[in-house]
């Protein structure tokens, strides 16, 4: 039944840009990313806990290997290298960082899309002495909205299966305590680092469907780190632990964004700032455990 | 009871309110006004350069037209300007965005561009598809050339790197065969597309002019401390020294050079020598720094600009791109005047008709501006353009520098 | 000097206590009494402000306890020694002994109540400028029970003193606790260990399920069959 | 060359350690992980720059008249806004998530408050702008101020951690607040102290600021990400540990840029940063 | 049979060698007490077989096997189970996914219905069955105590270490925990309990090692060793023999 309306849903939304103008499409395009990025990031931070600020150094990387290759071979043959380059990234910094626990694992992470940003910046400027890269592929918006879509949808996909495999139980305890799941017969290592890996595939990948539309990168549009904090506030926002958590914390969040700086282009971050604070305090753990909190006392109420 | 459901009435009709508000979005525009939208960045990394360049001028220019009873059209009629404004957060993926919600939702008759090369190049491919001219200006890029032919609307109005650096050259060249300075040069560059771009065109122009460039290194964007870079400078033995730079480092640089004693008979800066707050930062002793960029400071017109933006802004406009982006807005007012608002109409109107503006008549070229200022100076507490020296209106440069 | 009345603490729907009620007479020690989860260890946090009851009173010298925060007890003369011992590991001896000293009362007379706490506890002479969380366990429990008597506490609450400590150790902390009691201090005490708590204690209050359902002198309890078969078991262990 | 280096790198260190200060005693003691430390600093320098400009305050006046101000801003942010996230937050891991995300809301909410009020211009004065020869380098005198207010800040801050019994009673609640109420501290007060201290050497740290680097209303990200790594290499709430960690930044960006190529001095320090985080996470100076 | 071979283990903290040449082993479905007083090694020497801690020498091997060096997962699933000297519980999860996860990833690996059958039968044994889906923050003490046995014994492990297990119950509580203990090492599971009760102690190992400061002090019958003088001085302390 969950499973029909999933996809009842999905073939509505793959046909939604038939309905809308240029501006919806973008709307749709701008949500559904957010979407992948929040449920992608969720993939290894939902159930360990370990808040990532590394996103933008994925995405920033699948932007930027489409910018660099877009015009040495076809485009799903870029998308795959990204795909791979962004894995690989992902293996060698979770083999030398999986072990920082807390909030060091978040600065770390913080740090490495910045020392990525600056070494490929250096590199840039010094081996091949230019900065900015154009992207002129003929992607459509609906092209890359479909292809966005279907991301999401995998990795949504990809999460359900994960929460009913033994990889989301190992994450699970991870996520509550270490130390009981190595001794429980949890690799560690391993286990964090596959779901590190998927996690950071998807977000390259995401990176590498977006950039088309920007036409131009450098590494300071592309590894704008923005884009890894509003990612851990949507997922968190809506609960990332939870399949649908961070679909219902990306779509408001991102909604409020576009409407509040197109109300207020002035004023805007000064709202923002205060819905962000309110929601922190109203809905402590995020949309869905607000939700289902309301529910329960409802159910109780009645009782 | 009562009471509760009161309350919850209350509430209602204030959250209807709020909603209503919300969703309502841009009013609905009447008949009779032209409707201008643009997506600037208020926020964010751009948004010290579109708050200085871009958002004043596209401000200062509604007012004027509008106090002037607004916009005139070919049919002697007047329609006030409703600008539609939006963030776009200083990211171009909410910038792209933006231009769809202009162009497909709110449908404006006229959209301006944003401030910076990136964001100018990610809308290029919108403004073509919706079919809405794009005057570039706060976009500095080598391939104006190729994007005129890629976008046909799109216009270029501010020169490449390339222009810039020979201009510097051309200066340079004319102090060291006059014996005024040695024929070294130590040179930074910001590492963005901007600072790379003018270095990588001033290298071979250096060089092809027997300069010899005895320091040339890039320091990454948010470089806060340039003690260490201005100390290597200083000890290179160069007689100018050249900045590619960005406002934050072109200050910065001006300060330290002023504190450890760092008088190179040239200084040049890029973005931010030519900002009005300049003189000030530099401690009242701008006199001599040259930047890249500059103004006819003795033409009325611009005279006239520099007061009106001054009175109606709070503060002068910078020395560069500024009045070329309110002379562009002053090209789209007139070719409105006389097409109308057309895309295409105007889009050609630009292409080939000739403009009145504050920095004197402007007749495109292959859909770029060719006729700018590569170099300007500080002198007598104006920032003066003095290359191509055989410009009309250019001052004469003032080599050496007096010492800080 | 110490009354509890009609206490009852809840944790969402479990109740821990329901409805107990103790005194503590000056210069009383008494022993507390209870299986795992019965409650003793709510009951004292209660006491020393660290549980908010969910109804109940708990006056000391006639001032009504519940309504001061929990590090305002100290300066009432309340000194808790919490199971887990809760001394600041990354600090020396000295130091923690030190913050002990923060009262009023207790500043003035620092230095001669160091030295008393010396003489009780010697090793943390030795010690003072060790690093806390790198001793053994018997020594951080000294430091503990130093640092409360650091507060010149007119009640000392202990809560489990010996648990997670060798036989030896746990000889060592209730020598410590018979001179503490020696020299007048009202204790109240919760302790697994009930027969060399009863050798020292007073009187006792028996809990069992959030409730108190016997109290009497030490001496009478260590002799009642029915305390002997659920408090004592059958060999002791560390009788002193 | 040497010399040049070693003191141009200790003048810049200086600056990014008082930077950190205030960060490092607010995520030590008040275990809030603020991440609208760098906007606590930009207040305080627009701040100086409208005293100088607006009133005529000399910059070192108006460093002691914001300085206090700072204190008041950051006792009331932490019992208004603070305290009750601390109160439902139960253990550390959650206090983390949840002083993120408060703090990235109040990361807007200044931004856009200064956005509105101050414009997106560069903002900077000219003070005491003239260079003062440092065993043979010259380096402008109001770095030299400011690398003595961090001095005088840092050392009077180390030795009133270390030799009093407030000092004491901060440690304490820093290392194990969960015990702090035991001896009479009152954790929630001291929380509070730490948070204003921190607040106010923010707004010191913002104000010196002032005094020599241009800056705008969008750079306070900037500033909490150098002073975040400074305190995760010092140590997380060690304040002897912040100083030289940032001295040790300022020498090694200086070296880098001297030496190597500025274009790598960001690189060079994350990179270290890196380095030090793997090799010790608990920072160089930390405590396991 | 030898199930568990301490050869020579050290181990050092900067200065302090906290565990100094020790040797002992373990006959297969042996219960031994390793007794020692506070800080003498015994928690680090838990840690070492489990995993927890690298040797810096020596040997550590389960029935042949070499476990030293290998990560706690590994030496989890050649067979060793464990508890912990402060109870660790998952809160947010069920009793049976509590224990479930050992049988998931131990070395049997059951999956699904196989995996919550076994971590049944484990909440059975220690009488918590009953409880199966109420999730194990809202557990009393006692019970959390159990549930981490439980949790061991899902493993279905070769070996279990009891890291002061007893420690905290009274002693109706004592004398269940103590008969459930034997009925663990009657079916099989050898044993090594770390544990200061000496009632326990005498009532379930034949045989104990002692410990202190790092080295070994004794190893021999129970009752022997309580009479031991080294013993006594270094652990037990005067008038012990109650």
């Amino acid at each position: 039944m969950k499973i029909a309306l999933s996809l009842a849903a999905l073939v509505a939304l793959a046909l939604a840009p038939f309905g809308v103008s240029d501006y919806g499409l973008g709307l749709l395009i701008g949500a559904v990313t957010y979407v992948t990025l929040a449920s992608g990031w969720a993939v290894f931070s939902g159930h360990t806990r370990y808040v990532s600020l590394a996103t933008v150094a994925f995405y920033g990387t699948g932007a930027y290997t489409v910018a660099v290759l877009n015009e040495a071979m076809p485009y799903w043959l870029v998308l795959i290298v990204a795909g791979l380059i962004g894995a690989a990234i992902a293996l060698v910094v979770g083999l030398s960082t999986l072990r920082l626990a807390g909030v060091y694992f978040v600065i770390f992470t913080f740090g490495l899309s910045e020392l990525v940003r600056q070494l490929i910046t250096w590199y840039e400027v010094n081996v091949t002495g230019t900065l900015g890269r154009y992207i002129f592929l003929d992607v459509s918006a609906r092209e890359i909205y479909w292809q966005m879509l279907a991301l999401g949808a995998a990795t949504i996909a990809l999460t359900a299966w994960i929460q009913r495999h033994r990889l989301g139980l190992a994450l699970r305890v991870i996520g509550d305590d270490e130390v009981v799941a190595a001794h429980s017969g949890i690799p560690l290592a391993r286990t964090k680092l596959t779901a590190f890996v998927l996690s950071a595939t998807i977000l390259t990948l995401a990176g590498a469907i977006a950039s088309p539309r920007w036409v131009y990168v450098e590494p300071s549009i592309v590894f704008n780190p923005t884009v890894s904090f509003l990612t851990v506030i949507m997922a968190l926002l809506g609960g990332a632990n939870r399949l649908w958590g961070p679909v219902l914390g990306a779509v408001p969040l991102f909604l409020a964004f576009e409407w509040l700086s197109a109300r207020f282009p002035d004023t805007y971050p000064i709202f923002l700032g205060l819905l962000f604070i309110l929601v922190v305090f109203a809905l402590p753990d995020g949309i869905l455990a607000g939700l289902e909190r309301l529910k329960t006392r409802k159910t109780e109420d009645r009782a | 009871m009562t009471n509760f459901s009161r309350r919850a009435a209350l509430r209602a009709i204030a959250l209807w309110t709020a909603a209503s508000t919300l969703i309502g979005g841009p009013a609905l525009a009447e008949g009779d006004k032209v409707r201008i939208g643009y997506a600037v960045a208020r926020t964010g990394a751009n948004a010290t350069g579109a708050g200085i360049t871009t958002i004043p001028n596209y401000e200062l220019w509604v007012k004027t037209v509008n106090a002037a009873g607004g916009l005139k059209m070919p049919d002697g009629s007047q329609r006030m300007i409703e600008v539609v404004e939006y963030d776009n957060r200083s990211s171009n993926e909410d910038l792209v965005r933006s231009i769809e919600r202009l162009a497909s939702q709110d449908k404006v008759d006229l959209i301006l561009p944003p401030w910076g090369t990136g964001p100018n190049l990610a809308v290029a491919p919108l403004f073509d598809r919706f079919g809405y001219p794009q005057l570039a200006v706060t976009a500095v890029t080598d391939k104006a050339p190729d994007f005129v032919k890629r976008w046909k609307r799109s216009f270029w109005l501010l020169g490449g790197g390339h222009d810039y650096a020979e201009g510097l050259v051309d200066v340079l060249k004319a102090a060291r065969d006059a014996g005024t300075i040695n024929n070294k040069i130590a040179a930074v560059s910001v590492a963005d597309g901007f600072g790379i771009d003018l270095i990588s065109g001033a290298r071979p122009a250096f060089k092809q002019a027997g300069f010899d460039l005895v320091y040339d290194k890039s320091y990454p964007l948010g470089t806060s401390d340039f003690s260490a870079i201005l100390s290597e400078a200083k000890a290179s033995g160069a007689d100018s020294f050249v900045a590619f730079s960005y406002p934050p480092g072109s200050f910065g640089m001006t300060k330290t050079a002023q504190s450890m004693g760092f008088n190179p008979k040239v200084f040049y800066l890029s973005v931010g020598g030519a900002f009005p707050i300049y003189p000030g930062i530099a401690d009242g002793k701008a006199e001599g720094v040259m930047a890249i960029g500059g103004v006819n400071a003795d033409s009325p017109a611009m005279q006239e600009y520099f007061a009106r933006h001054t009175k109606e802004i709070g503060n002068p406009p910078d020395s560069w791109a500024s009045a070329i982006t309110y002379a562009s807005l002053q090209m789209l007012e007139q070719a409105v005047a006389r097409v109308g608002l057309d895309h295409e109409a105007l889009a050609n109107e630009l292409s080939t008709g000739s403009f009145d503006t504050v920095i004197g008549t402007v007749k495109l070229e292959d859909n770029q501006l060719r006729d700018l200022w590569w170099v300007g100076q500080w002198q007598g507490g104006a920032f003066r353009a003095i290359d191509p020296a055989d410009k009309p209106g250019a001052s004469a440069p003032i080599i050496p520098k007096p010492a800080w | 000097m110490l009354e509890v009345t009609d206490l009852r603490i809840t944790y969402g729907k479990h109740v821990a206590l329901d409805g107990a009620s103790i005194s503590v007479g000056a210069g009383e020690m008494v022993a507390i009494l209870g299986a795992n989860g019965a409650g003793k260890s709510s009951l004292l946090g209660a006491v020393g402000g660290r549980v908010r009851p969910a109804s109940g009173q708990v006056t000391y010298k006639g001032r009504d306890l519940l309504r001061l925060p929990q590090h305002a007890l100290v300066e009432e003369g309340i000194a808790l020694v919490p199971e887990g011992r809760g001394i600041f590991p990354g600090l020396s001896v000295a130091e923690n002994l030190d913050l002990g000293a923060r009262p009023r009362r207790a500043k003035a007379r620092a230095g001669a109540i160091r030295e008393q706490v010396f003489t009780l506890f010697p090793k943390l002479a030795e010690r003072r400028a060790q690093i806390a969380g790198t001793m053994s366990g018997g020594e951080q429990q000294m430091v503990a029970i130093g640092r409360a008597l650091m507060s010149a506490p007119d009640l000392l609450l202990l809560d489990e003193p010996s648990l997670g400590l060798a036989p030896i150790v746990v000889q060592e902390v209730f020598a410590a606790l018979a001179r503490i009691r020696a020299s007048g201090l009202t204790i109240m005490i919760v302790e697994q260990n009930a027969r060399a708590t009863l050798a020292l204690a007073d009187r006792a209050y028996l809990i069992e399920a959030g409730r108190i359902t016997g109290s009497g002198p030490a001496d009478t309890l260590r002799t009642d069959p029915a305390v002997v078969r659920a408090f004592l078991g059958g060999a002791a262990v560390a009788e002193s | 060359m040497l010399v040049t280096t070693l003191i141009l790198g200790l003048v810049l260190g200086g600056t990014y350690a008082l930077l950190a200060l205030g960060l490092t005693l607010q995520y030590g003691i008040s275990r809030i992980m603020n991440l609208a430390y760098g906007e606590f600093t930009l207040v305080s320098a627009f701040a100086l720059v409208a005293l100088f400009k607006g009133a005529g305050v000399p910059p070192l006046l108006a460093i002691v008249l914001i300085a206090p101000l700072g204190y008041a801003v950051g006792w009331i942010l932490y019992a208004v806004m603070m305290r009750p996230l601390v109160a439902r937050a139960g253990d550390a891991g959650r206090l983390d998530v949840a002083s993120i995300l408060a703090t990235f809301g109040l990361m807007f909410l200044i931004q856009g408050g200064l956005l509105v009020t101050f414009g997106a211009d560069f903002t900077s004065i000219t003070y005491l702008d003239q260079g003062v020869n440092v065993l043979g380098v010259p380096v402008a005198l109001n770095r030299l101020i400011a690398f003595a207010i961090c001095v005088v800040a840092g050392g009077g801050l180390v030795l009133a951690l270390g030799r009093t019994r407030w000092g004491l009673a901060l440690r304490a609640v820093a290392q194990t607040p969960g015990s702090a109420p035991l001896v009479g501290i009152d954790v929630n007060r001291v929380a509070r102290q730490g948070f204003a201290l921190g607040t106010a050497l923010a707004a010191i740290a913002g104000a010196s600021i002032a005094m020599h680097q241009t800056f705008s209303a969008t750079d306070g990200v900037v500033f909490t990400m150098k002073a975040l790594v400074i305190v995760i290499m010092g140590g997380v709430g060690n304040v002897a540990g912040t100083l030289i960690a940032g001295l040790a930044l300022g020498l090694v960006e200086t070296f880098v840029a001297t030496a190597i190529d500025p274009g790598l001095t960001l690189a060079a320090t994350f990179a270290i940063f890196l380095v030090v985080l793997l090799w010790r996470p608990q920072g160089l100076f930390g405590r396991r | 049979m030898t199930l568990l071979a301490i050869d020579h283990v050290t181990k050092r903290f900067g200065g302090l060698t906290a565990v100094n040449e020790l040797s002992f082993t373990l006959a297969q479905g042996e219960v031994v007490g390793l007794l020692g007083p506070n800080g003498s090694g015994k928690t680090t020497l838990v840690n070492l077989i489990s995993g927890d801690l690298a040797a810096d020498g020596g040997r550590i091997t389960l029935a042949g096997e070499t476990l030293t060096g290998r990560r706690p997962d590994q030496v989890a699933r050649a067979g060793v189970a464990r508890t912990f000297q402060l109870v660790r519980i998952l809160p947010s999860l069920s009793l049976t996914e509590n224990v479930m996860i050992p049988a998931v990833f131990g070395a049997k690996s059951h999956w699904g219905a196989e995996a919550r059958a076994v971590a049944r039968d484990a909440l059975e044994r220690v009488g918590l069955a009953g409880r199966a889906e109420t999730s194990a923050g809202a557990l009393t003490y006692i019970d959390q105590k159990r549930l981490e046995l439980a949790r061991a014994l899902a493993a279905e492990p070769r070996l279990l270490l009891l890291d002061e297990w007893l420690a905290g119950l009274n002693p109706t509580e004592l004398a269940e925990g103590i008969a459930l203990i034997r009925s663990l090492s009657e079916s099989g599971i050898t044993i090594l309990i770390v544990e200061h009760i000496m009632e326990a102690v005498r009532a379930l190992c034949s045989r104990v090692v002692v410990m202190n400061s790092g080295r070994l002090i004794a190893d021999e019958a129970t009752e022997t060793a309580l009479r031991d003088p080294h013993v006594i001085a270094a652990y037990l302390g005067e008038g012990t023999d109650a």
